[in-house]
């Protein structure tokens, strides 16, 4: 029996094995294991490798290193993000504007705002969980400090037109934060052009590793930010905590190779996408909730008249992993707001599935995935009573 | 804890459903009960074919989670060879300890007692 | 020339290779590459792994693993017991008790609570950086929410008496924080036993990756933490982010292999300790800062008369890795309150070094770097003014 | 900006201070001047041997930083061979540019000064 077809990259991908190499020689190189803080020459040049990966992480969202922030991951980064800004600027006002299409990172820390006083404008998303331009204009205020808005959703793969809603906030004066988690490393970005003061990513998401992540700063968000933890003063007295060398480092090199590969990987990836999704076509009853353009390259959510998705799941669990289209993988799971924005009835919700593809994934496993989704998909429907098909779509 | 753990049992039934889809075309009385709660992600239909006052054959269709499938299963399983006058005895707790069905699905179980009673109840009259 | 001898555990301890054998494992391993979030048998795999690891770190401190919290370090653990329990209980108390000789992890979540109209009671520590319980016993009042003290003080390596203050906070439903960073998998640990309700520890000090630590929490502690990170729900929705699998199972290896060694290594490392001591006393002047009872195995601050501190690293620097005495391995400098409050003078505290041994540390390491220091120290004495020695002890 | 950065010059003269310690038994006039500020961390004596108005030897002591100690160094070395009416200038910003010395640590170079003029001031006064 083959391995399984790993169609979960929105959720992680397998680290870069030349990723992993690095980090294991990072783990057993005497000379960076000293506490990167530290003045003798041990944590001189464990801290001089962490600045060299720093320059090839923020060159990769156009971001100026001596402002990029080392977290422990991107939910840490949206965090110390919307919690910073607001709880560092809450004098001069207490109005927040994001969208109920956000990753729960984002959500719930602006939910923990309101149990602070703040006062949060939720976007409902108009674009497969993405906010329009217009929406956030439309939202601002005077006292507004914070707009955060993702870059790409993780459920859809949908990306969000940021220029206008940068320019908008620089105009105003307004921080603007974006979660990229879903899309650094795979399209081009430059979070100065584009005017977004707060850029959030993550390692894993690129082919590096879990539990490392960054938020790129403008000179003016670094300003406004209170830190989450406090401490030794690492990373410009805004994030507390000895820094994990081989991390950084690993991150460093997913991030020179995300950025050597991206053309290629987001023509061939794409290609791939729509491969399955020609293939999966035959089986009927099958609609997209991934827009066809303007959509990150490896996301394909599809709905399939009939089916539940728990049920879908496990049919094709020995040969295909994936997510419910409905979930994003968290520890809890819950409907999804962003489907059911999108017009989808909780059923129809529940009949989804998120297939993502990345840097691995190879034309004949999408084949052999879409003949293993398929074949289960009818299964289930055969075992279905016959008016749930008109029903459940 | 998380989405997607199963006991073996539940993984057997599901794989391998032996009462999936419509009684044979064999003779006999046909029983039919449907009963669906599409807020709990429940839709189920059994059917039974009777001779002798007796069950001889029982299908299920059903639209709902691994759990819910499994447990249509094992329902038609019980009820093969059943007299007819025992068919509205559902017991929940054993199907629910048996395939470990977590607590916050139990209300799904309903939705098959549900549609066990109006197959017992689709009985034709007797005298 | 032979490599440097590292005498800076305590800042960092070098990861044991078998914990990053462990970890490349981890990190090539496809089954364990998923999210561990995620429904398939990909990402059950790597929850369960974790599960596994999470049981080695919390039977190394004698925690229920159900409750034990993983975190990126000691400094984000000490900030989500300090933080997470004032914030979540500020509405039965304002009044929290710490030391000033604790962690700056500990004293900046301390003084940002102060901003946030906490009212901090900053205890002297009387005992090479630790406090005594009797102050924590007069510092009790009504309305304390907390108490956070150090089981070991990170530049002295003074142990602190945590039974009667565990014993004095449980019988007033007090919760206690205990920052164990230096201790854990050094000494045996029972925080059920001790009455602590937050055990805070990092992997980087006893064999394991940087950026992985936990808070191991009683059921009270549980219920009564706000999260600093909000998002996916894990860790029991109190400590939200993707799960690191490779440096939970690093971190877990590393605890195991600490409880196997820890024995025979506290004897082994403490007689290298006084080895050092007696070697060093060659040079004359020289005096410990650190107890010569109740201390940390590997430990050992020491005073030499007539030395600045600054100087005495740079010249044995490229023979011994050390860190000065008066502030641990921080990104910022700053006097030691700890070496003050034990009567020094500030010229005395820069007269410090803080040598700290462990897992790798040699007897013929210990003997050359003995040498190269006596060697600086007189070199250093030979070039300073007369009139210094006296005055600077 | 991490502790313990230095640059080449501050590392050469720090490990190989040729003018530390005291001056040779030689016929000549002998300077000391001496200044302290141990809130700064810095303590520095320096003593210069003169003949036919110029310093012919140099030597300095010092308690203090890599810094203070290399710009100690320096300074002797730039005593040497000076005509003894230029003995109290002294040029604080050249001595910090070549030797990199962070803003933080200029003060301590202020010691250095004092030392020196305190040196000037010992000369014993001609006619
Ligand atoms: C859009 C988005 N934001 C934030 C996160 C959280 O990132 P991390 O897994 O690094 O905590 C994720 C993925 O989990 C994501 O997809
Ligand atoms: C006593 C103490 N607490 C907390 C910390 C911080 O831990 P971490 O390096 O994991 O952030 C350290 C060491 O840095 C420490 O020695």
């Amino acid at each position: 029996m083959s391995a399984p077809v790993y169609l979960d990259y929105a959720a992680s991908w397998p680290v870069d094995p030349r990723v992993a190499e690095a980090m294991t020689r990072a783990l057993l190189e005497p000379d960076l294991q000293a506490n990167p803080s530290a003045g003798h020459p041990g944590g001189q040049r464990a801290a001089l490798a962490i600045e060299q990966a720093r320059g090839s992480i923020a060159a990769m969202v156009g971001a100026d290193p001596g402002r990029l922030l080392i977290t422990s991951g991107a939910t840490e980064s949206d965090n110390l993000a919307v919690l910073g800004v607001a709880r560092g600027q809450r004098d001069r006002g207490r109005h927040v504007i994001t969208s109920r299409g956000e990753h729960r990172a984002v959500i719930d820390a602006c939910r923990q705002l309101e149990k602070e006083g703040f006062e949060v404008t939720w976007l409902k998303p108009e674009r497969a969980g993405c906010v329009e331009p217009w929406q956030v204009l439309e939202a601002l205020r005077e006292d507004t400090l914070l707009v955060s808005v993702m870059h790409a959703n993780n459920e859809t793969g949908a990306l969000c037109d940021l220029a206008p809603i940068g320019a908008a906030c620089q105009a105003r004066g307004t921080l603007l934060h974006v979660d990229a988690a879903q899309s650094a490393g795979k399209l081009p970005l430059d979070a100065g052009a584009l005017g977004v003061d707060l850029l959030a990513f993550t390692a894993h998401k690129l082919g590096g590793p879990k539990g490392i992540g960054a938020l790129a700063c403008s000179e003016r968000a670094l300003a406004a930010l209170q830190p989450l933890q406090f401490g030794g003063g690492q990373e410009r007295g805004l994030r507390s905590g000895t820094s994990a060398t081989h991390q950084v480092l690993g991150f460093g090199l997913a991030a020179t190779l995300a950025v050597e590969a991206m053309q290629a990987e987001s023509d061939r990836v794409s290609g791939l996408r729509e491969r399955l999704w020609s293939r999966l076509q035959s089986v009927g009853g099958v609609w997209r909730n991934s827009p066809a353009e303007g959509c990150l390259p490896g996301t394909l959510n599809l709905g399939f008249e009939g089916v539940e998705g728990e049920s879908l799941m496990l049919a094709i669990r020995s040969g295909v992993w994936a997510s419910s289209g409905s979930a994003c993988a968290s520890a809890s799971a819950e409907p999804s707001y962003v489907l059911r924005a999108m017009g989808l009835s909780d059923l129809a919700c529940q009949a989804s599935l998120r297939l993502s593809l990345g840097r691995w994934t190879e034309a004949d496993e999408v084949d052999r995935a879409a003949v293993l989704i398929a074949g289960a998909v009818e299964r289930l429907r055969e075992r279905a009573p016959p008016g749930v098909r008109s029903r459940i779509r | 804890m998380a989405v997607g753990d199963y006991c073996t049992e539940v993984l057997t039934l599901f794989a391998h459903p032996t009462h999936a889809g419509d009684l044979e075309a064999t003779a006999g009385t046909r029983l039919h009960g449907e009963a669906a709660a599409l807020d709990r992600s429940a839709w189920v239909a059994l059917s039974a074919l009777c001779r002798d006052g007796r069950v001889i054959q029982a299908r299920w269709r059903a639209w709902g989670c691994p759990h819910l499938l499994a447990a249509c299963e094992l329902t038609a399983l019980q009820l093969e060879g059943r007299p007819l006058e025992s068919l509205a005895r559902f017991s929940l707790n054993e199907l629910a300890e048996r395939l470990e069905v977590p607590a916050e699905k139990l209300g799904r179980l309903l939705v098959i007692e549900d549609a066990q009673r109006a197959l017992a109840a689709s009985m034709p009259a007797t005298g």
